[in-house]
């Protein structure tokens, strides 16, 4: 058993254990922070496949900040024990069969995929020699992102900032927003 | 035999089976919880799986696109969840509930 | 990466306190329970109220969501500024100037606006 | 982690021990600081216990041995229990990253004085240390008291406010040295002060190659801001006595509060080592490069092993008091300044920091691109 074999069985336990805990515990505090255990998961699973930078990232995003978010309104609601967890009646049992054969299916499918092996490496393509030396030495391959990033994906960049503009201005309105239809009282 | 190199031999197939079994929670989570608030924890979930996807076909197939396309990911996903928590609380300042089964009041 | 290592001394440490905090309780004991009025939680000693409506502030989760917006304009720039010098090498320096620069003016602006809408005022 | 098993028992070895260290530094701390505050506001501060009432901090620990073990009725107990164990892993985790002195050459064996070297150091770190929001989320949460709800929440608000400004000081930092390894940014810093541009070269031979004279402006954000996410004064409002009791940790006594004190001191001395390593040349030595240094050890010892030797202690030093230097600024502005008003705090935070962070970060931008593209 070499370290990367024990790393990998180690960090998939880290990462599936807190994803069943996310779905089956009743109060939603727990699920939050089994989530947050599962995020940390999925970085060290990133940093095993030489995404350093993206593992600093997904620290950075989902641990630092999304999921601050998400437990702050928790803690705002105070939610307890969620009254009724899991949805009942005929549908949603439909539903959780449905949801298990989707598991079934995704699984023999990704794995019949796999082994078949197509050769997706595209022959030539830019910046492909320099990744694959940056993996074979274990060095830090974020220039090659930036490169990729900042030449060839400008304008999805650009796209980005326009989105996360808009956001942050609707977000606010949203929440400033009174009045409604609804209201109760 | 198989199972052994199966257990030993860690590849592309070990990280896209980890990445379908996360992704299936997270959908097993959206459909059977039903406070709002952990089904857009589930969706996070499954964001996260086809990131894992994604890196691991950028190592095994040397392709930098796969990076960039998680940073992208990550990048709708956080304003997914800024957006859609801020409807949450919205929502849960006018009804005091964050139960699906409460928001069949908002048909029509 | 040194995961190994990271993984060895977060566990080390989750055991580590969690073995003082029992050694704490082996030597310290549990609180005794002399009276109810202990056991509650501290409100400057008046008896404790149920607090069924919370009274936070919306503002709080108003600036985290501002706050992971920016956070990931933030980390845009990261790695650009790593490579900013070598694409001034390159040759391509003006034209990724150019675009962090366009990115910032729509940071700025957002930045603008936010504090223009007083989301980010608090009670005086 | 290393080639022979010898090699890795030694590596997590060291992890344990800059764990201890970091432990160990905490009751030196508080004895400072209560003799420090004691000495500025002209009082004796503790002096009864050992020679200077340096074995006080000693004594102190057995009390809190003896605390009885206190959680309120209507608090959940497992977070409540968590929450001081997790105060100590993401200051011990992102402290094991920062480069303390140069590595330590032994036979064909090579030990880097640090618990870890991670490639990407500063966004690691950063990622780290932004987990501890939770604990105080926690604390908040699992007290299940008002004060400890409302201290979390303005703790958390806080710390990922300033986070901004944090993050976008660094900004420049990264820019300037091209790199997110923090042992290549300390050996970018050796040497006299020169760099080039503009088609020609600058130099002072009396000033060092500091990041503390390209970047001054964001050194004082990154600085301002450290304190605010080490939640100490004149930033202290997650434990505003006046108004919210003790903030989070109001229902925690003995031990677990202990826990908490260690985990803010290690946000104190990230936050100084970072410092450090960005804007003060790391453990680098004014006026003495590493190479020199070496050189020496070798005259003196005659060995390799022994300059390799002479080089680490000398450089360990080096770092400890920059290190130390900082720390005491850390409590010499605790025990001077005012407290600010939340409303203050979040308009400093978001209105005046960040802003003056994105000036910076753009103005290095600008600097770097005209002295790459026009010559005076």
């Amino acid at each position: 058993m070499s370290m990367d074999t024990v790393l990998f069985w180690f960090l998939s336990l880290i990462v599936i254990v807190p994803a069943l805990a996310v779905v089956l515990l009743s109060n939603p505090v727990y699920s939050a922070l089994s989530l947050v255990m599962t995020m940390v998961g999925v970085a060290a699973v990133f940093a095993t496949l030489n995404a350093y930078f993206l593992a600093g990232v997904q620290l950075i995003v989902y641990t630092g900040a999304v999921m601050v978010l998400f437990v702050m309104v928790l803690m705002l609601f105070d939610l307890k024990h969620d009254l009724q967890t899991f949805s009942r009646g005929k549908v949603s049992g439909f539903l959780k069969i449905a949801g298990v054969g989707v598991m079934a299916g995704l699984l023999v499918g990704a794995i019949s995929l796999a082994t078949k092996k197509p050769s997706l490496i595209v022959e030539g393509s830019p910046l492909a020699n320099e990744l694959a030396a940056a993996a074979a030495s274990g060095a830090d391959n974020t220039k090659i992102l930036a490169e990729n990033l900042f030449l060839r994906n400008m304008l999805g960049f650009e796209i980005l900032g326009v989105l996360l503009l808009v956001i942050a201005v609707g977000t606010v309105a949203l929440s400033r927003s009174k009045g409604g239809t609804h209201a109760r009282d | 035999m198989q199972e052994i190199s199966l257990l030993l031999a860690v590849g592309l197939n070990h990280y896209l089976i980890l990445s379908a079994i996360l992704f299936t929670i997270g959908l097993s989570g959206v459909l059977l919880r039903r406070n709002l608030i952990v089904v857009m924890m589930s969706i996070e979930l499954m964001l996260n799986a086809v990131n894992i996807s994604f890196v691991a076909f950028s190592k095994y197939n040397y392709n930098p696109e796969g990076q960039v396309i998680v940073f992208f990911v990550m990048t709708i996903a956080a304003a997914e969840a800024a957006v859609g928590l801020a409807i949450i609380v919205s929502i849960f300042k006018r009804f005091k509930e964050v139960n699906i089964r409460f928001f069949e009041h908002l048909k029509g | 990466m040194p995961l190994g290592g990271m993984i060895f001394i977060t566990i080390f440490i989750a055991v580590f306190g969690t073995a003082l905090i029992f050694l704490a309780r082996a030597i310290g004991g549990l609180a005794k329970r002399t009276s109810a009025a202990k056991m509650e939680i501290y409100e400057c000693g008046i008896k404790e109220t149920e607090k069924k409506d919370s009274k936070i502030s919306v503002n709080f989760y108003l600036t985290a969501i501002l706050f992971i917006l920016f956070d990931i304009e933030i980390i845009y720039m990261y790695p650009w500024a790593l490579n900013f010098k070598d694409f001034l090498k390159d040759g391509t320096g003006a034209l990724v100037f150019t675009s962090m620069i366009s990115f910032m003016v729509l940071f700025i602006f957002g930045l603008w606006w936010a504090v223009k809408s007083k989301a980010l005022e608090w009670e005086k | 982690m290393g080639n022979s098993s010898l090699e890795i028992i030694i590596n997590l070895a060291k992890t344990v021990v800059v764990f201890l260290m970091m432990v160990q530094a905490v009751p030196i701390l508080v004895w400072l600081e209560r003799r420090g505050s004691a000495f500025i506001q002209n009082r004796f501060g503790p002096n009864r216990v050992g020679p200077l009432g340096l074995v006080q901090l000693l004594a102190d620990a057995a009390k809190f041995l003896n605390k009885e073990d206190f959680v309120p009725d209507k608090g959940n107990r497992l977070l409540f229990y968590a929450a001081p164990v997790f105060a100590l892993i993401p200051a011990a985790v992102a402290y094991m990253a920062m480069p303390m002195s140069t590595p330590l050459k032994i036979g064909d064996s090579t030990f880097l004085i640090q618990g870890y070297e991670v490639n990407v150091g500063i966004v690691f770190i950063l990622g780290i240390s932004a987990m501890a929001v939770y604990t105080m989320l926690m604390a908040g949460f699992g007290s299940s008291s008002k004060f400890s709800l409302m201290g979390a929440m303005r703790a958390s608000a806080q710390v990922i406010s300033y986070e901004l400004a944090l993050g976008l000081a660094i900004v420049g930092v990264i820019m300037m040295y091209g790199t997110f390894n923090l042992t290549d940014m300390v050996l970018a810093q050796q040497g006299a002060f020169h760099f080039s541009g503009f088609g020609r070269e600058f130099s002072l031979s009396f000033l060092p190659n500091w990041g503390i004279f390209y970047q001054p402006l964001g050194a004082v954000i990154f600085f301002a801001a450290a304190f605010a996410e080490s939640n100490r004064l004149p930033f202290d409002l997650a434990e505003g006595e006046a108004e919210l009791v003790a903030g989070f940790h109001t229902e925690y006594g003995g031990f677990k509060m202990l826990m908490f004190f260690i985990g803010e001191y290690g946000h104190m001395m990230i936050a100084s080592g970072l410092m450090t390593t960005f804007y003060f040349g790391g453990y680098g030595i004014p006026g003495w490069t590493i190479a020199e240094v070496y050189q020496t050890g070798v005259s003196i010892f005659g060995s390799e092993t022994g300059g390799s030797i002479f080089s680490s202690v000398m450089h360990f030093l080096s770092y400890n008091v920059k290190f130390a230097i900082f720390l005491w600024i850390f409590i010499h502005v605790r025990w001077t300044l005012p407290r600010f008003r939340y409303d203050q705090l979040m308009d400093l935070g978001w209105k005046t920091m960040l802003p003056w962070a994105l000036f910076n970060t753009i103005l290095t931008a600008t600097v770097i691109f005209l002295a790459s593209q026009y010559v005076i």
